[in-house]
């Protein structure tokens, strides 16, 4: 949940993991839960997987939703599982929460908040990407 | 008499068609005359038997059958839009056609259109 | 002739909502549901709510702004599903962008 | 192929008809060939029936496309099918044709061009909507 | 030697389905060697056998036949995504599958994304 | 580290474009494929043609562009898909935007 990005990660080596960009807001489509199921494969695979949120994706991110008051299973409840399978680099695009008028309030923690160059780059260190 | 058809095209595995369940059901409480809901692109995945939905999640398909028994709610799939998604319709017993559904045409739709006083699409 | 637009999408993802408001007439009514709940907050919504004058209503359906975490401005009129079907007999059609 | 739109016709009581509003371009979903299906079983029960192209909808209506090139059948050859149909109510929005830099030049006659103001109204005169 | 895995995520019906075969045809045809396609998503429909598309529309279905047969190209739909849309993938003989396809799980697409120096997806 | 960016939708009907080019890096190429020939006519286009200085390179896919009758500016190349698959392996990676 910080917004800087230090530049010794800049260095790092290309991390020849998985980035998933997620684009779609959470409820109205299976997107998100799609992307999620992507995200927990990679993990228990012990392959290194990086989640990335931009455009309507971020409304994913934001804290105090309930999907249950719409019939719908909460698949957001599950990303509190990302810390068990060591999916650790969650970015966000911080020129998409602005557009939306969306504060910095996430439903889980070690949320990375990106300029869109700091978010390019970060996608760049990655081997593989997938958007959902 | 108010008079009320329905045209869903979204798929049963979409969290969109809960809206238009939530609006049918809503108007049949509220003694509308639904005449029919017309199951168009997409949403003609309804009428497909084996469609197996985690038992975690809405059961969008189960919803509608439940409203076409206690309300003899007429729910049409069209012929077409079924068999491009899978859907065999051409045998004599349709046997993967969930039997909540009747298999129409789009002929069907321009009935529902010309006998009902407001047309929503979902 | 007044007709009842029913919003579901976002107009930071898509156009639709755009399209709409390019018809939208003075007797119409607009229903943000599923993700044109998001609209509330859309730069579009502000020259919108500018144009509400007494005829031309905004509703949100509460739940699906409340499961959203959207705070509901008191410039729109808050509704449930039910209040969706009488809108549709108080309008002579209905359009849905989607 | 006409921007005008006679008060006449404004005049005129609501048609009692069907209006299918064309919001997605031709060639990379069904929504197009789905929404003509639609039109054409109107026309075939002699139920009125008019066509609205707005948003990316207007690439329907531009002329020397060709679906063939990219493996497509062309359905929008069969828009020549309309008059046969007796539907002759086609309109196009200005302002979408404007914001895409397209001319005024479709595959078919008798496309009438409307300001947005003019394409709520005709809009308005329709009994039914239905929107692909 | 230049290894690509592609992910498909739109349905047979859908125009865009034709730039992904076009794309992995001319990645055979070139030489790449193509360690699978994984149908995710909407993408899982290509595997049902009873989607019937009119004669005159493209037959995407039956050109990922032919690259499967020509090059041996492996096609992997995911399991899930096919029981959410009607394909019924768990009797043993799967007479719903078609048979260029195989049923497989996530860890197929974590398999391909390992091994591959490139993904791809459409 | 350059990134291939496919581009298969219409920035007139979606965000994605605008998306795929905030995280645009000088070193990366644009194919513009299927939908995506429409964007030839966006505002989007011109900033971006501006940006191109001889190591961002834009390309359409010739057959979609001719398809929806679209006239190729001189400011992007005119591609075939088996230079798609070229591209592919000139670049380190491949981001769809669909």
């Amino acid at each position: 949940m910080t917004s800087s990005y230090t530049q010794e990660k800049n260095d790092l080596p290309p991390s020849n993991g998985l980035a998933i960009i997620n684009s779609k807001a959470p409820f109205s489509s299976n997107h998100g839960k799609d992307a999620l199921d992507v995200a927990l494969i990679f993990g228990s695979f012990e392959q290194k997987v990086s989640l990335f949120f931009q455009g309507d994706g971020v409304y994913q991110l934001i804290a105090d939703q309930d999907a249950r008051l719409v019939s719908i299973k909460d698949y957001l409840k599950t990303f509190s599982a990302f810390e068990f399978y060591d999916i650790e680099d969650i970015y966000v695009c911080q020129q998409s929460l602005v557009n939306r008028q969306l504060e910095e309030k996430f439903h889980i923690g070690d949320v990375q908040v990106l300029s869109s160059i700091e978010f390019g780059l970060a996608l760049n260190r990655h081997q593989h990407v997938l958007r959902f | 008499m108010k008079t009320l058809a329905v045209v869903v095209t979204t798929p049963p595995y979409s969290h969109l068609t809960i809206s238009a369940l939530t609006y049918v059901e809503a108007a049949l409480v509220a003694g509308i005359n639904v005449i029919g809901v017309f199951f168009y692109q997409d949403g003609a995945m309804h009428a497909n038997k084996d469609i197996s939905i985690a038992s975690d999640e809405y059961q969008a398909i189960e919803h509608w059958q439940r409203l076409n028994k206690e309300y003899q709610l007429p729910l049409h799939i069209c012929i077409t839009a079924a068999e491009k998604r899978g859907i065999a319709c051409d045998s004599i017993d349709n046997d993967q056609v969930n039997e909540a559904f009747t298999v129409s045409g789009l002929g069907e739709l321009v009935e529902l259109t010309t006998k009902a006083a407001r047309l929503v699409q979902f | 002739m007044s007709t009842l637009h029913l919003v579901r999408q976002s107009a930071f993802a898509t156009n639709d909502f755009a399209q709409c408001l390019s018809v939208l007439d003075h007797q119409d009514s607009i229903v943000l549901m599923d993700d044109g709940c998001y609209n509330l907050k859309h730069s579009l919504m502000d020259s919108l709510i500018k144009r509400v004058d007494g005829t031309l209503s905004i509703n949100v359906i509460t739940r699906h702004a409340q499961a959203r975490a959207i705070e509901i401005s008191a410039a729109v009129q808050h509704i449930e599903m039910s209040d969706v079907v009488e809108l549709t007999f108080n309008h002579t059609k209905v359009i849905t962008w989607q």
